[in-house]
C-alpha cells in the first residue's frame, strides 16, 4: 500500500503534493528536471476566457521570509491553453488542477466548461476583482462568490474547489460557497501588502500593491485551515508557505487533505519533488499514513 | 545545450572595494554551458528568492561583478571564500554573433555580460573594443580582469578619476565604423545613448536588460516587459534584446 | 532645529519612536538601559479596569520572521498601574501613551478616565473581544467600535487614537470611527496565526492561536498605512515589524507620522533607542526632517 | 549585583553528538555575574527570539549543555569557534545557598545550572552530591565537566548503557538525609519525582522551571506559569522555585 495516496473528491492521486496556482506555470519549465507525473497534482496558472497581459514592471520583490508579487493575472488565456498545455500535460501522465478566474460568473462557467475534459479538478481563484461588485474581490462578497459557484457547477461535472483568501470574511465565504454546492476547499491565497523604495520614495512594485507569500503567512495558512476545518467536512487543500515535510505535516494536522508549494519552487525548483520524497522517506518507515495526519490538530 | 538545471558553485576568491565586488566561483559544471550574456540565478544563502546575475566565464570558473544594491547583493559581497551556492543556470538567450568587428559599451556590473563577450569573440578571431564607463574611480579595481580579455579597452569617468574623463557613449560616435556590432550592458540611459549612436550609423545593436525576477526561468512571468513587438519575459526571452525592439523610457529606473 | 520633532495631536514628541503596546510593558525592565525620556514616548501594556491573569502556556512561540503570542491580555489593572507605574515613568520625563481596553465601551472609558492626568495619548486596542458583540473583537465590527470612541471621547478631554486590526474590514473600522470622533490612529495590531507542534499533533499555544508579529507582517502594515493614510487627514502610528532606519522610514512614506517598535524589543532590549540614535544619524547631515517623509509615498 | 545588560559571547569550543552537545564560550563580562541557576538569554544568528539558556561558569568562560530540540538549538550547535553571539544576562532569580550538604538531581540539559551550582558550593566548601539522569549513554561526554565539579557524582541510564541502570529518584531515598536540601532540574516528571522524595523526608527542594520566553526579562508575560501562590513570570519570579509551589501536573511537557 502507498502510505501518501490520497482519494479526494473521487480523484485518486498518488500523493498529496501539488504546485500552486501561478508559481509552476503550466509545468512545461520544469518538465526536464523530474517527471511531473511523480508530483500529486500540477494546478496550472489562473487562465480566464481571453489572454491578460498582466501588470506593469516591477511585479516582483521580496520581503522577511516572504515575497510580494503584482503579476496581474497574466496568461494567454483557455483556447491557447487548451492548445499547447492541457493534452501536452496529459500525454505526460501529469493529473492537472485547473485554476480559473473570470470577470463574471460566466467567464468562470465558460473556462471551466471548456478544461473540464482535462482537469481533476476546478479550482476558483476568488481573489481576482469583481468587476460588477465594485472591483472588490469576488473573495471579499460572499453572495458573489456563491454565484461563481453555481455558475461554474452548471457547467462542468468535475469537482469544483474554491480558493479562499485570507482577507475578506473567510469563513462566510466558505459556508455561502457550500450552500451553493462547492465541493471542495484550497487555501490560503496571499495577504495584500506593500514595500516603498527608500530612494525612489514609492512603492517598488508596478501595481503598488502585491501578494505576500512564502514562508512568513504559514502561521496564518494554518490558522485558517485549521479553523476551515472545524466548519465543513469538504476537503481541503492547504498551502501558504510549505517547503518541507515538516510544514507539510504542519498543514495536515491543521486539516489539508493535500498541500501546495508555491513560493519554496522559486528558491529551488525541485521543491515539489523533494517534498514528495520527503514525505515518502517519512512513511517508510512508519505504521500510520498521510491520512492518519489530516486533522489530527482537531482528535480527542 | 544542456538545458538549465540547478549548479554548485564555490566561492574562492573575493575582492571588495565599497559597494562593489569581484567575486571568482569555482563552477566546473556552469562554465562549460554559459554562453555570453546568458544568466544565473543565484541562491545567495539566508535569502528566499535567488538574484539573477550575469558572470563572465574564465575556464571552469565564473566571475561576477556586483553592486551592492539593496539585501541580496549586500550579502553576497561578505561571503567568504569556500561558501558553497547553488545557482540555476545557463539561463536566457545570449548575444548573438557579429559578423565584423564587436563594439561593447558597459556601465557598472554589466562588464561581467561582456568581459565574457569579449574573451569568448577575441578567442575567435573578432576584433573587440571595450569601452567602459563608471562615475568615479570605485570600479576601478574591474580594470585588469577587463583588459585580459585581450580586447582594446578603454576607461571613462565622470569626473575623470579614472581613464578619461567623460562618458563612453560620448566616444562612441567616434568608435564606430560600418560593418562593426554594437553590444550595451549597463545602466538604461546609457544603453539608449549607445544603442543611439547606433541607429544613426545603421549599426546592429543589442543590449541586456535587467527585472525583477523570481524563477529566471519563465514560470512566474514576474519579468515582463513591454517592447516593441509585444510583452516579453526578459528570463526567456532575454535578457538580450535587439535595441531597436526595446522600449527604454518605460523600463524602471 | 531638531529635525526629528514631532507634533502629534497638539503633543510634541523629541522623535517618532515609540515603543509597541505590550512589548515594554510599563517601560521598568528597561530604564536602566537607557534613559526613557530619550524615546519619543512609551506606549505600555494593554490596560483594564481589573486585572486579568491571561492565558495559559506556552504564550508565545517563533515563526518565519516572527512570532506568535497569546498573553491573553495579562494585566495589573488600572488601579495598580495608577499606583506603582504611571507617577514613577511621569517623574522620569518619560512621555506616556496609554494602550486601554475593556469588555464593554464603558469600561474602555473607565480607564481613559483614570489614566488620563498622566497620558499624552490614549489608544485604544479594539482588537480585543466584544463580550456583547459575541466575542468577535470590535475592530470586526465598524458600530460597536465606533461605541467605543464615543464612550471614550466622553470621559477624557486627551487626543484619542484608535489601534486598527488587519483583520476585519479595516478601512470600514477606521471610517466609523472618525464619524464618532477619533482623533488618531494606530495600526497595524497583530494577525492571528497558529503553529502545531508535530510531536504532540497540537497547537503549540496554551490558546491555540496568537497575534503575528515581526518582520513577516511589515509589507502588510505598510500596505494598510498607506490605504489608511488615503482615507484620513488624522495622524497615524504605523508599527508591524520595525526595527531599522530603512524600516521606519517606509512606514513615515507610506503615511506614518511616528513608529512603534514592538517585537524587535524582544530581540534587542536598546532597539527602540538604537532607532531614535539611527534616525538622528540619519538626519544629522540633510537638509530634510523626519515630516517631510510622512506620506511622501503619495506625494506628485 | 550588576543589573541585566546585553553581553558579548565568543563561541570557543563545542562538542557535539547526536543531537546533544557542550559548548564553551569565552564571555568574561558575564562569568562573574551569573549565580548559578541564574540564565542568559542568548540570540542564535538567524532567529527573531533569544533563548533562554542556564550555563555553568568556569572562571572566565561559560558552559553550555545543550538538546538541538528546534531550530533554534539545533542551529545553535553547528556554530563553529570563533563565533560572536550576544546574551542578555545574567537573568532570573537563582538558587538559595543550602544551609548542609546539597543533592543535586538533574537530567539531561539541566546539568549545566547545576554544574555550576556544584562548582559553587564545592568552592564554598559545601557537601555535595550529583545524581544524574539520562535515557541511555547519549549523554556520557557530559560526565567529564560534571566529574570536574568536585561533587561526588553518579550516572544512570535507562538502559543501563552508561553508569548505574535506573532512575536517579530511585536512587534519591537513599542518598537524601536530614539536613540535606535538593536541587532538581531536568524534565518535569523527573523533578516532579525528586520533589516528591524530598518532601516525604521533609527536606527543602527546589527546581528550575522552563517557559516559552520572549523577553527574558519580564516585559512581554509570555513565561508565565501558575504556582501556588497564585500566576508567577518564570524569567523574573524563576526559574528557581522551592517545588512546593511548583504545580507540576499544569505545565506543558
Ligand atoms: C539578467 C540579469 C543579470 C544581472 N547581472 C548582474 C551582475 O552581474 N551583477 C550585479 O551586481 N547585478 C546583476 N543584476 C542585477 C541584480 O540581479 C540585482 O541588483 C539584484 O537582484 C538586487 O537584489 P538585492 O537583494 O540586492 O536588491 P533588492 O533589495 O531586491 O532591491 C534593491 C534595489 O535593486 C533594484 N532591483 C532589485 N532587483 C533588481 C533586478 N533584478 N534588476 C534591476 N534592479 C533590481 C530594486 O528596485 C531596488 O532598488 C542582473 C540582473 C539581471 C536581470
Ligand atoms: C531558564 C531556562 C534555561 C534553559 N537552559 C537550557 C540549557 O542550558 N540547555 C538547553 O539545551 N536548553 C535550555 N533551555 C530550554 C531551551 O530554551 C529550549 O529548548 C529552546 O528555547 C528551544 O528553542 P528551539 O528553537 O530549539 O525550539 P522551538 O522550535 O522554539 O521549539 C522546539 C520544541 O521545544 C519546546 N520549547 C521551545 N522553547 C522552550 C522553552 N523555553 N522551554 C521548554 N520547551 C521549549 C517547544 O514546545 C517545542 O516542542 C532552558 C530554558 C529555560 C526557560
Ligand atoms: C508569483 C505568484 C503567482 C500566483 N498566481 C496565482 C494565480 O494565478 N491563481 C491563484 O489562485 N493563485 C496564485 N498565486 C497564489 C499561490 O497559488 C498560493 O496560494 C500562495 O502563493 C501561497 O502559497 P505559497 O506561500 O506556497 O506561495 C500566485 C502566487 C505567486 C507567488
Ligand atoms: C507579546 C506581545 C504583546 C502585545 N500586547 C499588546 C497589547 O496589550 N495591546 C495592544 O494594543 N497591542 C499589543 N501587541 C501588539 C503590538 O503592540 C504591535 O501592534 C504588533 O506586535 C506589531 O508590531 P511589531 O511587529 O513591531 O511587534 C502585542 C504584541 C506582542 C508581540
Ligand atoms: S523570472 Fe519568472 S518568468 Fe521570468
Ligand atoms: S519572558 Fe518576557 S516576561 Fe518572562
Amino acid at each position: 500500500m502507498n502510505p501518501l495516496e490520497v482519494e479526494f473528491l473521487g480523484v485518486r492521486f498518488p500523493n498529496p503534493v501539488v504546485t500552486a496556482s501561478g508559481t509552476f506555470n503550466y509545468g512545461r519549465e520544469y518538465a526536464h528536471l523530474y517527471p511531473l507525473s511523480r508530483l500529486g497534482a500540477i494546478t496550472t496558472k489562473g487562465t480566464s476566457p481571453r489572454p491578460i497581459a498582466g501588470a506593469p514592471p516591477p511585479r516582483i520583490t521580496e520581503t522577511p521570509a516572504g515575497m510580494l508579487n503584482a503579476i496581474g493575472l497574466e496568461n494567454k488565456g483557455v483556447e491557447a491553453y487548451l492548445q499547447d498545455e492541457l493534452p501536452w500535460l496529459k500525454a505526460l501522465g501529469a493529473r492537472v488542477i485547473v485554476n480559473v478566474f473570470g470577470e463574471r460568473p460566466q467567464d468562470f462557467a465558460y473556462v471551466a466548461a471548456k478544461v473540464s475534459p482535462y482537469a481533476e479538478l476546478i479550482e476558483l481563484n476568488l481573489s481576482c476583482p469583481n468587476v460588477h461588485g465594485g472591483g472588490l474581490p469576488y473573495a471579499h462578497d460572499p453572495r458573489a462568490a456563491a454565484e461563481v459557484v453555481r455558475a461554474v457547477k452548471g457547467a462542468t461535472d468535475r469537482p469544483v474547489i474554491a480558493k479562499l483568501s485570507p482577507e475578506g470574511p473567510t469563513l462566510e465565504v466558505a459556508e455561502a460557497l457550500e450552500a451553493a454546492g462547492v465541493d471542495g476547499f484550497s487555501l490560503i491565497n496571499t495577504l495584500r501588502g506593500m514595500r516603498i523604495d527608500l530612494e525612489t520614495g514609492r512603492p517598488i512594485l508596478g501595481h503598488r500593491t502585491g501578494g505576500l507569500s512564502g514562508p512568513a503567512i504559514r502561521p496564518l495558512a494554518v490558522r485558517l485551515i485549521y479553523e476551515l476545518y472545524q466548519n465543513t467536512d469538504r476537503p481541503i487543500i492547504g498551502m501558504g508557505g510549505v517547503r518541507t515535510v515538516e510544514d507539510a505535516l504542519e498543514l495536515a494536522l491543521a486539516g489539508a487533505r493535500m498541500v501546495a508549494v508555491g513560493t519554496a519552487t522559486f528558491a529551488d525548483p525541485y521543491a515539489p519533488i523533494k517534498l514528495v520524497e520527503g514525505l515518502e522517506r517519512f512513511f517508510a518507515d512508519r505504521e500510520d499514513t498521510w491520512l492518519d495526519w489530516v486533522g489530527g490538530a482537531h482528535a480527542g | 545545450m544542456r538545458p538549465w538545471d540547478d549548479h554548485r558553485l564555490v566561492l574562492i576568491e573575493r575582492e571588495v572595494k565599497g559597494d562593489r565586488g569581484v567575486i571568482v566561483f569555482d563552477a566546473p559544471t556552469i562554465a562549460p554551458l554559459l554562453w555570453p550574456g546568458q544568466f544565473i540565478n543565484l541562491k545567495v544563502p539566508g535569502l528566499l528568492l535567488r538574484r539573477p546575475m550575469a558572470p563572465a566565464v574564465l575556464s571552469s570558473r565564473l566571475l561576477l561583478f556586483v553592486r551592492g544594491r539593496g539585501e541580496g547583493t549586500q550579502h553576497l559581497l561578505t561571503l567568504s571564500p569556500g561558501t558553497v551556492l547553488r545557482a540555476l543556470a545557463p539561463l536566457g538567450n545570449g548575444f548573438p554573433l557579429p559578423e565584423g568587428r564587436a563594439v561593447l559599451v558597459s556601465g557598472g556590473t554589466g562588464a561581467g555580460p561582456l568581459l565574457h563577450l569579449a574573451r569568448f569573440l577575441v578567442k575567435r578571431g573578432h576584433e573587440v573594443v571595450l569601452l567602459h564607463g563608471a562615475k568615479d574611480r570605485s570600479e576601478a579595481f574591474f580594470a585588469p580582469y577587463l583588459r585580459a580579455s585581450g580586447a582594446s579597452v578603454r576607461f571613462f569617468t565622470e569626473d575623470g578619476s579614472w581613464g578619461e574623463r567623460g562618458y563612453p557613449t560620448d566616444a562612441l560616435p567616434f568608435v564606430l565604423r560600418p560593418g562593426d556590432t554594437l553590444f550595451a550592458v549597463g545602466p538604461e540611459a546609457m544603453m539608449q545613448k549607445a544603442a543611439g549612436v547606433a541607429r544613426t550609423m545603421a549599426l546592429p545593436a543589442y543590449v541586456s536588460l535587467e527585472a525583477h525576477m523570481a524563477c529566471g526561468v519563465g514560470s512566474c512571468l514576474s519579468c515582463a516587459v513591454p517592447t516593441a513587438k509585444g510583452q516579453r519575459h526578459v528570463c526567456t526571452d532575454g535578457p538580450v534584446f535587439p535595441a531597436e525592439e526595446v522600449r527604454f523610457h518605460l523600463e524602471p529606473a
